[in-house]
């Protein structure tokens, strides 16, 4: 297990966003967590790396406990994620982009020249097809090329493991296929992946395993076919009396 | 200590108190409904007591039966101006994108306000002169004495029940009238206020108004108090925006219980510490309570 | 009632819409499904003057609204319940209905309507006093749906209303939804993930993918369209 | 587009506005026949807290060459004022003056108000071996600094706030004081000057306190001094401060003897402070009621041009002109070397009095304290000493207000 | 080193060589220039420094002046009671800056916009305040008078001309590093903090640690203008740290242009020279002033600099 989340608990107010979840990721599997809006997928990412605390639980990712750690720390040991709503750095190019966390991987002061970092970073955007953008305003980039753009700076921490808050959002069937290229891409590189989605397309297309929640619990764990069969996720993915319907 | 002193000193820290909310107030509201830094705030604080002496020159009488007109005045120059300058930016910030960009549009806000402030001081430099004026009216010249030796002028305790009551009114104002609550739905949640049909633009305007007048009342009646001159907005626009930051900035209870908070704390402060530390003290209040609570006493907008 | 014809619009320099083609009929429950990001909310906005399309024509009775301010589109009376939910944390749960009927005149017509949305959802009577930000997710949503109805709507839009509910929740809104439309005779957009619940209420449906209308029918005939479980759900 | 590229447009930018500016303001306006005037600059706050005093200063600058020119000018040569705004700032002061040194070459500058500018600016007129004729700043550092061209035309922190200090223990003989500054040089140094002089003198000091330059509410450090109980209290501050101090002490039941420094001269304070100021002793080194004739001259001038009394400051700005005029004169020539000492040789009747100069350039004017009191049912300032001046005595407050 | 390239740091260089060989006959024009071109150049500095705070981090200072006035005392106090050099001093001054810019950039960590904006305001009045009421060691508000000139060897540092050219250099030399700075890794660091903490948090950046960093680096060059500054007017008081001042700094970075380090030295320039084109208005001046200010932000959100590139975009069409 790379990643391990142990009975994770997180409320707000009185509303409890993560209900004592556990669950655990394989090395080089991709992962998905679906679950309707609202179910808590975020928060648990957000948990996860760092930018909230929980109120009970631990996460354990590669046998150390980094609960409570700072996020740029839990960035550094190689878990990074990425933002449902992306957050590029807009007045900045593509490339500096994805150097930012080449330097802060790397080292500012030393430990890389400049010449490899910016090699390196060439490479990445090779990777996620952006090459031709690397002299862009991120600003000017249309939204499924900001995709790309966020796991290319998420993949330029050179992490073990790669958390995807719906990388295929609001894309065009062809900017979709893409980015799940790109996904696989990661993994054959020997990256885990962790991915929420709700596009089932995506999902069943890359995951090796998923995890349903909803109201912050978890409902189901399995194989994409598993899951699909399962009552109680269908009730409370697709809407209650889908399959009577169906 | 002799305790006679300690109350004076709290008394006079609980006036001056009144008087910094209600100059703070306006500063929040205009923050908290059009998320506007206004260093020009003080400029209308001058204002007010500038036309409040050109009244009374104009029609005879005392200063403060004419301290509204000239509030109302003021307000009505302060929504000149928020449609002139301000307007067509507010538009544009509801396009913004990104942190960087409202960082950006903050700026510019503070700029122009620095730039209207530096126009409006002279403006009122070139018309009036740079000679200190003094209001004449009744009411400064009569001491009202309490038992133990205290003893205030009736101006003062004028300005301290002005101060008090149009605070209040504001409130009430805000709390019960239709337009009081589109204001506070407008602060609270401004696209949503417009879908109610909330004519958001208007709500700008009339919060101008009420900011801009108010920030004249309360020189209005300080003026016949602390004579008027160019100046004079400049020397209150810092502590004003420290009672508002130290209460929450758009947080108008926070802004009142500030005022009083500094006003207090100041005279306090001068007592214990020496008051060439007086500035000192509110400055330190203030980074005091923003180390705790980083938003303010009751906590503001971001 | 509404009619969206050729509509586009973007956040910046990214197209989110591209000839978005939508009806609502006077009385009739219409529902946009999609998944997330498809573009259903942004086609909410557009409607209601909360972002201003670069092509196209929204037709509101007739009337082209597009590039309008929102307050004046509310004017007409068309009331929008955003994402988010739309309402004034720091005021009561009271004063957030008056806000509802912001525009209106009529004093009898507002108490009507507020005995309505009482007897719709009696919990918010209990709640009057408290403030609208203390309220649970449930209760934040009939409170949104009960403001828009404060506002005596010719044309409701409703933007994700079971976001965060629990299934009985839902239920309750959906309900709510139904007897609002036979009891007042108000047309209703909604916006909707939920594809089961969405489209057993509405008339009809429209199915939006990246921006874009790709399939019209009836809600229930939808439901069972293997093409839109396919298509739509992934599955 | 290469940054690259930006930064060359932007450094390019720069250059050409560096470029256009400095043309600009080399672009001498030319003037009717350059030979025939001289240039003497005067520096004041125009703008800003302190304008008021600036106003003080400029007129009775234009004044003073009006008066000169219309008797024809000094050895024949008219005199053109050049007049720039400081608003009490060291940047734009010293650029104003590098202006009036480099542009408009000026003989020599008169000014400033605020004795933190005139500091600042005293090099760069040495340097270039200009005058530099201080009317208004105190500082005692300004004339202490050895400079040769560097005079005041009058009475300085120490001279005013030793005699003052002097006046009080001698006349008043109070047995505690308090006294309450303005934060700033002014302030400073007046307290520190008068604490100690008064302290020799057996004077306890029970309370000091200051004040910060903008403040308008006293009432705490008077409240403080009130609790101290003292029989007198020492206050340093402009008159707009002044006028407050009086008006808010009186409120809060503090009716002591006040005394105060020369900030406080001028009609307008009586104005401001009213009745409040009734009672109060101050320095002053002009009293437009003088008799002398060319005070009267002055005064009635003055008057006829711009409609108010000269204040204090006024009467400064004058004699140092004429300063400059009779020095030239009994030089016999412009070299600024010869002027430089013709300065401290001079003796004339000024609007303050009979004006010399010491070694290092300080005018030896009289000092005069006096006492706002009421005369004809008027507020008046009524000379108590110099004894050659005096025009009345000394009236213990509690007298004047009656009860 | 720190990510720029040799290449990169010659041919910005070549500009600044450039710039430096044009400006070196502008002393022809008078000392009236000259002094106003050091005054320029001295405000660059300041206002260049102001923007990698401002433009590059998104962090608002109201407080600027403060650290122009500890560089300024710094090093004046040094020279004159310790004998100590004044370029030592200036260099003393940079870093004794820093360090209260280090004291200040650690507690208001937690602030964002106007909270940031008016602590750092409190900070400046508080420091006027110190150097008033500390007066054994400042010499209080009358502030300090005869402070030694540059010692330059043959030069003689008094004179306008020969002060312009060591001007020239330190700024060129000063604004070239910080432009190298901003060129750097740790600028683009910086400037992923602006645009987004939480993205830079999620790669890794440690965002608190170059927030503090930002501060330091900018009142750093800060404070090295202000010791420039003593040496040069050799007068210096507490009205260095007033907040007008302050804001007149802010004014140059934010009308020049932040976020482009070339912007600030054209708000430099303008401002400057703008005061003194204005100068023979007198009390009417400021109206011009705040009316001008008011125009420019309101039609050129980016300043000077983005007006400058819209122009130059015009010409080539």
């Amino acid at each position: 297990m790379i990643l391990e989340a142990q009975g994770v608990i997180k409320r707000f107010g009185g509303l409890v966003a993560v209900d004592d979840v556990s669950f655990g990721v394989r090395e080089r599997e991709v992962f998905g967590i679906i679950g309707p809006n609202g179910a808590g997928k975020t928060t648990l990412f957000n948990v996860i790396t760092g930018f909230y605390k929980p109120e009970k639980g631990r996460i354990i990712f590669q046998g150390v406990d980094i609960t409570g750690k700072k996020p740029n720390e839990i960035a550094r040991i190689g878990l990074t994620r990425t933002w449902q709503i992306v957050k590029p750095f807009l007045g900045m190019k593509v490339l500096d982009n994805v150097l930012v966390p080449i330097y802060v991987k790397r080292g500012i002061l030393r430990g890389i020249s400049e010449r490899e970092a910016i090699e390196r970073a060439e490479e990445i955007l090779e990777f996620v097809g952006l090459s031709h953008r690397r002299d862009f305003l991120a600003e000017t980039l249309p939204q499924g090329e900001r995709k790309r753009l966020e796991i290319a700076r998420a993949l330029a921490t050179e992490p073990k493991l790669l958390m995807l808050d719906e990388p295929a959002g609001g894309l065009t069937p062809t900017e979709m296929d893409e980015v799940m290229e790109v996904v696989r891409k990661v993994r054959e590189s020997g990256v885990t992946v962790i991915v929420i989605e709700h596009n089932m397309r995506v999902v069943t297309g890359i995951c090796e395993r998923i995890m349903v929640l909803n109201f912050g619990k978890k409902i189901a764990e399995g194989t994409p076919e598993d899951v699909a069969r399962n009552e109680e996720v269908i009730k409370a993915y697709l809407g209650e009396r889908f399959h009577v319907g169906g | 200590m002799q305790p006679t002193l300690f109350i004076e000193q709290t008394i006079l820290g609980l006036m001056m108190g009144g008087i910094y909310a209600a100059v703070g107030v306006g500063l929040t509201m205009i923050f908290g409904v059009m998320r506007l830094s206004n260093f020009a705030h003080g400029e209308f604080y001058m204002l007010g007591a500038f036309l409040t002496y050109a009244l009374v020159m104009a029609l005879g009488g005392d200063p403060y039966l004419l301290a509204p007109l000239s509030a109302i005045a003021v307000g009505l120059v302060g929504i000149a101006l928020n449609k002139l300058v301000f307007l067509s930016l507010y538009k544009e910030l509801r396009e913004a994108k990104g942190a960087a960009a409202f960082f950006f549009q903050d700026l510019r806000f503070i700029m122009l306000t620095i730039g209207l402030s530096i126009l409006l001081v002279d403006l009122a430099l070139v018309v009036w002169g740079p000679i200190p004026i003094a209001i004449p009216s009744v009411f400064t010249s009569h001491i009202v004495r309490l038992p133990g030796g205290l003893s205030f002028s009736l101006a003062r305790i004028m300005a301290f029940i002005v101060a008090t009551i149009s605070l209040i009114v504001l409130y009430t104002f805000l709390k019960i009238t239709k337009t009081g609550k589109a204001i506070r739905a407008t602060s609270q949640n401004p696209s949503a206020a417009a879908l109610v049909g909330i004519n958001t633009y208007r709500i700008y305007d009339v919060t101008m108004f009420i900011s801009t007048s108010l920030a004249a009342l309360s020189g209005s009646i300080l003026g016949p108090i602390y004579n008027v001159y160019p100046t004079m907005g400049l020397d209150v626009v810092a502590k004003a925006f420290v009672v508002v930051i130290t209460g929450g900035m758009g947080n108008l209870m926070g802004s009142i219980l500030a005022g009083f908070l500094i006003g207090l704390a100041e005279s306090w402060g001068g007592l214990f510490f020496g008051t060439e530390y007086r500035q000192v003290v509110a400055f330190l209040i203030m980074i005091l309570v923003l180390w705790f609570r980083p938003r303010g006493i009751l906590g503001g907008r971001s | 009632m509404l009619e969206v014809r050729n509509v586009s619009a973007a956040y910046g320099t990214a197209l989110v819409l591209k000839n978005i083609n939508i009806r609502v009929g006077s009385n009739e429950i219409v529902s946009l499904i999609g998944a997330n990001g498809a573009g259903k909310t942004t086609t909410l906005r557009v409607i209601s003057g909360m972002l201003k399309p670069i092509g196209g024509e929204v037709m509101l009775e007739g009337r082209n609204i597009a590039g309008m301010e929102p307050f004046q589109i509310a004017s007409l009376g068309l009331v929008h319940v955003p994402e988010g939910r739309g309402l004034f944390p720091e005021m009561t749960v009271m004063e957030n209905l008056e806000m509802g009927a912001y525009l209106r005149k009529d004093k009898d017509g507002i108490r009507r309507d507020l005995e309505f949305v009482y007897s719709l959802f009696p919990v918010l009577k209990e709640r009057e006093k408290q403030l609208a930000g203390t309220l649970s997710g449930g209760e934040q949503q009939m409170l949104a749906i009960a403001k828009g109805l404060m506002g005596a709507p010719k044309l409701l839009l409703l933007d994700e209303p079971s976001l965060g509910l629990s299934p009985v929740m839902v239920d309750r809104i959906f309900d709510a939804i139904s007897q609002i439309n036979r009891e007042r005779g108000v047309p209703i957009l909604i916006a909707e993930q939920n594809a089961y619940m969405a489209l057993s209420a509405s008339h009809r449906a429209y199915v939006i993918e990246n921006g874009s209308t790709v399939m019209e029918g009836i809600g229930k005939e939808l439901l069972g369209n293997d093409h839109v479980r396919r298509a739509y759900l992934g599955i | 587009m290469p940054v690259s590229r930006n930064l060359l447009i932007g450094l390019v930018a720069v250059i050409a506005i560096v470029v256009i500016a400095a043309l600009l303001l080399t672009m001498r306006p030319i003037g009717p026949a350059g030979e025939e005037t001289v240039k003497i600059g005067l520096i004041a706050p125009l703008t800003g807290s302190l304008a008021e005093h600036g106003l003080d200063m400029k007129q009775a600058a234009i004044l003073a060459v009006e008066e000169i020119n219309s008797k024809g000018g000094i050895l024949g040569k008219k005199i053109e004022l050049v007049i720039e705004d400081t608003a009490c700032k060291a940047d734009l002061a010293t650029a104003a003056v590098q202006k009036m040194i480099t542009q408009d070459n000026v003989y020599a500058v008169v000014g400033e108000y605020c004795s933190t500018v005139t500091l600042a600016v005293q090099p760069a007129l040495m340097e270039s071996k200009k005058l530099l004729l201080v009317p208004v700043s105190v500082a005692t550092k300004i004339t202490e600094q050895g400079y040769k061209y560097t005079a005041r035309s009058c009475a300085n922190q120490w001279m005013q706030t030793t005699q003052h200090a002097d006046f009080i223990a001698e006349h008043l003989k109070p047995r505690t004081a308090a006294m309450l500054g303005v934060n700033d040089d002014y302030g400073r140094e007046g307290l520190k000057i008068w604490g100690d002089r008064v302290k020799e003198k057996g004077v306890r000091i029970v309370a000091e306190e200051y004040f910060d330059p903008g403040t308008t509410d006293f009432t705490p450090q008077l409240s403080k001094i009130k609790a101290a109980d003292p029989d007198i209290i020492f206050v340093v501050a402009n008159i707009r401060d002044a006028a407050n101090i009086l008006k808010q002490a009186h409120e809060i039941g503090l009716y002591k003897q006040f005394s105060m420094l020369g900030g406080v001269t001028s009609e307008e304070f009586l104005q401001l402070a009213g009745d409040d100021a009734l009672g109060l002793v101050h320095v002053s080194y002009f009293e437009p009621t003088s008799k002398r004739p060319v005070a009267q001259e002055f005064v009635q001038k003055f008057v006829q041009k711009w409609n108010r009394m000269p204040a204090m400051y006024s009467a400064g700005v004058w004699d140092a002109f004429m300063t400059l005029k009779y020095a030239v004169e009994s030089a016999g020539t412009w070299d600024v070397d010869k002027v430089a000492d013709a300065i401290r040789k001079v003796r004339f009747e000024g609007a303050q009095g009979t004006i010399y100069y010491n070694e290092k350039g300080q005018a030896q004017t009289k000092v005069l304290l006096v006492q706002v009191q009421k005369v004809d049912g008027k507020l008046r300032r009524v000379i108590l000493y110099p004894e050659s001046d005096k025009e009345g005595v000394y009236i213990p407050p509690e007298r004047l207000w009656g009860s | 080193m720190l990510g720029i390239t040799g290449d990169l740091a010659l041919r910005i260089a070549k500009y600044y060589a450039l710039a430096f060989i044009l400006l070196l006959p502008l002393p022809l024009a008078g000392d009236y220039v000259t002094h106003l071109a050091i005054m320029i150049m001295l405000y660059s500095i300041t206002a260049a420094s102001l923007d990698i705070l401002v433009g590059y981090t998104g962090r608002l200072s109201l407080g600027h002046a403060a650290f122009y006035a500890i560089g300024a005392y710094t090093s004046t106090l040094l020279s004159m009671n310790l004998g100590v050099s004044p370029w030592v001093g200036i260099l003393a001054g940079g870093m004794l800056a820093s360090l209260f810019g280090l004291v200040l950039g650690i507690p208001s960590l937690k602030l964002r916009g106007p909270y940031l904006a008016i602590s750092t305001l409190g900070f400046g009045v508080i420091v006027q305040l110190m150097l008033i009421n500390l007066d054994w060691l400042t010499r209080g508000p009358l502030g300090i008078p005869g402070i030694p000139p540059l010692p330059g060897g043959p030069l003689d540092l008094r004179s306008k001309f020969s002060f312009y050219y060591v001007a020239l250099m330190l700024t060129s030399v000063a604004v070239y590093t910080l432009h190298m700075i901003s060129r750097s890794r740790i600028g683009k660091v910086l400037m992923s903090i602006r645009e987004d903490e939480d993205a830079a948090l999620s790669v890794g950046v440690n965002v608190p640690l170059f927030k503090v960093l930002a501060f330091i680096i900018s009142t750093f060059f800060a404070g090295l203008s202000g010791g420039l500054y003593a040496h040069y007017i050799r007068y210096i008081s507490p009205a260095m740290s007033a907040l007008s001042e302050s804001i007149s700094i802010l004014s140059m970075t934010i009308i020049g242009g932040f976020g482009t380090l070339t912007g600030p030295l054209m708000g430099a320039a303008m401002l400057t020279i703008l005061q003194e084109l204005l100068r023979p208005y007198l009390e009417y001046r400021y109206l011009i002033y705040g009316a001008l200010i008011v125009i420019v932000m309101k039609f050129f959100p980016s300043g000077i600099y983005g007006f400058v590139q819209f122009l130059s975009r015009k010409v080539r069409g």
